[in-house]
């Protein structure tokens, strides 16, 4: 059952980190209550992860828990939220994926009664429904196995449920490397929320039933495929700024069928997701460079209610292993948002986050505050995803043409064109969502099974 | 070559059916399909390939050129066929398995397409055995594995240790790239290359065309 | 010819990052007048550094040179220091420091010349004197060719001169181990400033014969292996702060010869040395995690000139190689430093700062401006080196004792009786420098050469 | 037994004059020597090593308890010897060629030393062929190779292969550390075991003594 929101929560309320007009608490942690907690994720080392390799695999994950939690400690950090993102492996297998829960939930415990070291386990399952051959998204084997990884790493201690979701990917995909606007706004405003409206259903009701808080989604394989490929420059950075303003409808889906956040740390959407929703997000920037670049280093910790290195490997470096220097990295940022807060001045630091970056990426320039709320606004301004599509994208390349205009936002010419272009597209695209879906479901018809999406036309 | 100058500057522009046209002409006027090929259509790419090397471009406006080469290439393959023709080179490629990541992969393949290599692409999550049948079956001079992950990285070691025990190493050259990949890894494991991304790809395969066996990187 | 200063160039005012009292420009660039800029430092894999592999080393120079300019362009960052600090094999053998200072200057060269990329690069050369045992340290072979180094990478292009110079290591590195203070006020201030006087006269001379700054020192081998050792459990954390205090009363000797900084990352006395001097220096926190944890992550910055990461390898992350990371992470640092900077807000910034660090660890404690301007005063109120020393290890004693009972820094009760240890040590020192310097050469004349340091007992 | 767990009480405590004397008591009181070296020496330097490995004392308490020990060992050693008493193991180290890095090596002596073991210590920059000299020369039970640079670490890998050629390898296990170092690189190059620390290295040099060769780490 999916309820739209038709107002932003926050439209008229402060954007900023730390603080969320709907917090959350569970066992003792308070997400968005007023102060940012680290979020570390890490991963394994170059290895094969196979039956014969799993006690390996065990030993350099506890390890790697071990590690994090006795440099938090020693850091004086009360609270940490650790993020199990499940390999393919441990996902199409999942009692891997069940037992490592469990191995990281009770080292967590241990830390907790030893050294009063809180924590909150969120546990990501990957999107296994990729691995057949066009993706089967609602019945099959991968789609069976995936809720039982959910289930299965619910009960054995996670606290709260992630994906990163790829419904539309046949579609995006080739639409990112064509800049093909009307193939994003199809695959991730139409099939991406079509797909979302499913399988968060699915996820909500699997926390209901294991007491597990489902948190949220991100359009990673679409915003930040996009993002990467206009940091390699080889999409318009425009571009890709329009398709994350795009992947905001699709995320949303999650929250308007049950998820509460806190968002997923890769989807800087979430910016948007924070006003309209009101539920705490994480965002990750400088500090998760180990997993990838970005133009939006500190402009995305404004909206950070847990702060995140992303991902990185157990690999070594000069002073430990890399999960380490990433813990005490993102425990040194939340000191520094903590303090802002606690001297009443997270606004003047939120503003100097935003004037870090705004000006020289429109990556950046469309997580500034005031852009952010127009976004929010867009989207629920519409009920239909086609509508909210349309509008965002619009309002993105309107708030660009503009600030570039009043030299707010440094672009190329050869960016500048691009503003043109997807004008241009707007301005072509049907009016109504019947007519757009029939004719996209026509031009993708070799690249995606459309009975895996069943899309209504009429919301 | 008023005519072969044309056809590259509209390749370089990416018309389609001005590229096409003016290799028809070039046909009708008996310019040798060797000609056509390397001092129109290639010479277009090639300048192409290097605007986008060096940031000048965007994909999607090389995909527009990679579109008027094919419609030249349609007419001239036939012709350098009949006149014996070695191809530019062959290059399969595909992610390695357990990896489902494709859009890398695709880069790849449509730069070196556009290039002018035939490229077989066998796709995501591609098995030790799907390379080796390959290589038997398509006798390519390259393939390229990518992976995305610093789980599946480590079946590319196991591909090369089968064209080995095939005895087919020495027969092709390997590739390899993807996020967790470095040029170390490729020594490592003892591939011929390492290409850092899309662009970079298409020199090394070039390079690796042009020299004997010996770990190259771009 | 040193000439010590007898009064704090800042005692009154500003203690902040960006901005040093004489700050320095050479080629364009500017530090300390106005702005923080990062200081990128990179290292070999592991790997043999031999005739044999040099040209394998240097096609790695070049590219992390490549990688992080590229991305220093990428990021719209208009100027960076790169610092190169030559392996123990490229010091003994001046050569190859030689050549691959040039090609990173060649490199930095065309950067600025296509990109508009401002650079500096400051060389730092070991110190290869240790080679010997015990140390020769002002004759010999690994004398002439660490002078011969300097030498040499100044005049292919090292725009600044800088060195971590070991003077009086044989007495502190057991003086540590064993927690005893006498041994480090005699190793560090004591011998370390005798061959600080000795050395940093000749760089001063090499930087005057060949154009290049005379930039700093830093008592990483004193200071910071106390840091590691105390952040490893081994020492007491208010031991190890003493021993940084000490520190500053050696390092100073520099810029008493003739050094104009900017100090070298490693030096947390760098924030003494700028309320000292008036020079620029540079520092490390959070970003250099990956090169060594530490309890300063973001107190460090308060007094940035120059902000680094102090080392990483050329290893493979998830995003890129880790030097480009490192480029990425102080890029944005900077860039915050800067917006705070821009909006007239930079001290606002360093509160917080400081805010985030100085209560939790004595390390941090001791950067907390107020007690940074008392341990400059104490310094400079005493002329001779013995003075300096007891008279600032007293201060820091004596500000942790205080801070601890009201509340401003928390420390355990075995921490807090090593103060009360630190302070009886402290009281049955000798009045004299001489009868000090008599006692001490004494009790370590197994331990050092003391032909190889010269101390004048008097002043 | 309250002479021992006096004597064990005042290692604990590095009195070193009131070790010596109940030492000297207990040896005039018939105890066998033995009993004093492991009921009352290694009894308290245990609780101290236990005490410092779980962050409850400092190494300059430690090394005021290795000196009571060590007073303690000074009249209990010849004794043992005329016991015909086996050393708990003696173990050669060394901070390898290239590396002048001195104090992560000299903690890893004073911690074996504290918890009873023979140390040969054979300083910084030392080359394979001192090592191999060392162990030919005082039979160690383990060898223990130390390095703080990405280009010394190297150098670990050339005294196992030298061990190897003198047909020495399979009489020594050889333990690695510091900064650089990780578990992985000690599986890589084959080593029998890893210590992230000093403390730590006390419990690796006695998981090996007591195990057949297998890569430990602790
Ligand atoms: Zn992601
Ligand atoms: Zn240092
Ligand atoms: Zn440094």
């Amino acid at each position: 059952m999916r309820n739209r929101f038709t107002t932003a929560a926050l439209d008229s309320g402060a954007l900023l980190f730390g603080t969320a007009k709907f917090p959350l608490t569970r066992r003792g942690v308070t997400i968005g209550g007023g102060s940012v907690i680290p979020e570390i994720n890490f991963t394994l080392p170059p290895m094969d992860v196979e039956q014969g390799s799993m006690e390996e695999v065990k030993k350099i994950y506890l390890e790697m828990i071990d590690s994090v939690c006795r440099r938090a400690v020693e850091l004086h950090q009360r609270e940490i939220i650790v993020e199990f993102e499940l390999l393919p492996e441990m996902t199409l297998n999942p009692v891997w994926g069940e037992e490592i829960t469990a191995l990281l939930q009770r080292s967590l415990e241990e830390f907790l009664d030893r050294d009063g070291l809180q924590s909150l386990l969120r546990i990501t399952p990957v999107d296994i429904r990729e691995t057949s051959k066009p993706p089967r998204r609602r019945e099959g084997r991968e789609v069976d196995t995936l809720f039982d990884a959910f289930r299965r790493c619910a009960r054995a201690g996670g606290d709260m449920l992630s994906i990163e979701s790829t419904g539309g990917k046949e579609v995006t995909d080739p639409s990112i490397i064509a800049g093909d606007l009307r193939g994003i706004i199809f695959g991730a405003a139409i099939l991406g929320s079509a797909d979302m409206e499913y399988l968060w259903e699915q996820i909500c009701s699997i926390g209901k039933e294991t007491g597990s808080i489902p948190a949220g989604d991100t359009a990673c394989g679409i915003g930040n495929t996009a993002m990467i490929l206009a940091d390699q420059g080889y999409v318009p950075k425009v571009f890709a700024t329009v398709v994350r303003a795009v992947t905001a409808v699709r995320s949303l889906v999650a929250y308007e069928v049950g998820a509460v956040g806190p968002g997923k740390d890769c989807g800087y959407e979430n910016a948007i997701l924070k006003a309209i929703t009101g539920f705490p997000m994480s965002l990750e920037g400088k500090s998760a460079a180990c997993a990838h670049f970005s133009a939006i280093g500190n402009i995305a910790g404004a909206y950070a209610d847990l702060w995140s290195n992303e991902s990185v490997q157990q690999v070594k470096l000069l002073s430990g292993m890399a999960p380490v220097v990433s813990m005490e990295q993102l425990i040194y940022d939340c000191r520094l948002f903590n303090a802002a807060v606690n001297k009443g001045s997270a606004g003047d630091l939120r503003d100097l986050l935003v004037d870090s970056d705004a000006l020289l990426d429109p990556q950046a320039f469309i997580l500034r505050p005031d852009v952010v709320r127009s976004l929010a606004k867009a989207i629920v301004a519409e009920r239909e995803d086609y509508g909210r599509g349309v509008r965002v994208a619009w309002e993105a390349v309107r708030l660009m043409k503009d600030a570039a205009s009043h030299g707010e936002l440094l672009i190329s010419d050869r960016e500048g064109s691009w503003l043109e272009r997807m004008e241009l597209e707007l301005n072509g695209l049907p009016a109504t969502s019947m007519q757009f879906v029939s004719e996209e479901t026509e031009r993708w018809s070799d690249a995606f099974d459309c009975t895996q999406y069943l899309v209504e036309t009429h919301a | 070559m008023d005519l072969l100058q044309d056809i590259a500057l509209n390749v370089q522009s990416g018309y389609t059916e001005k590229t096409r046209k003016a290799v028809e002409q070039a046909v009708a006027e008996g310019i040798p399909a060797n000609d056509i090929l390397h001092k129109g259509l290639i010479a277009g790419m090639n300048v192409v390939a290097e605007r986008f090397k060096t940031g000048q471009m965007f994909l999607p406006e090389v995909l527009a050129v990679a579109g008027a080469m094919k419609a030249g290439m349609t007419i001239v393959r036939p012709l350098l066929e009949m006149t014996n023709h070695e191809s530019l080179g062959k290059i399969v490629i595909g992610t390695v398995r357990g990896d489902m990541h494709d859009i890398g992969k695709n880069l790849v393949a449509i730069m070196l397409q556009g290039a002018g290599f035939d490229v077989v692409d066998l796709g995501t999550d591609v098995r030790a055995d799907k390379f080796i049948e390959a290589v038997e079956r398509e006798h390519p001079d390259i393939i390229g594995m990518s992976a995305l992950l610093t789980t599946t990285m480590v079946h590319m070691k196991g591909v090369i240790e089968a064209l080995e025990k095939k005895n087919l190493r020495e027969k092709v050259k390997v590739i390899i790239g993807g996020a967790p990949i470095s040029r170390n890894y490729a020594q490592e494991i003892r591939a011929d290359g390492y290409a850092r991304d899309a662009a970079t790809a298409v020199d090394l395969v070039r390079t690796l065309l042009n020299s004997t066996r010996a770990t190259a990187a771009v």
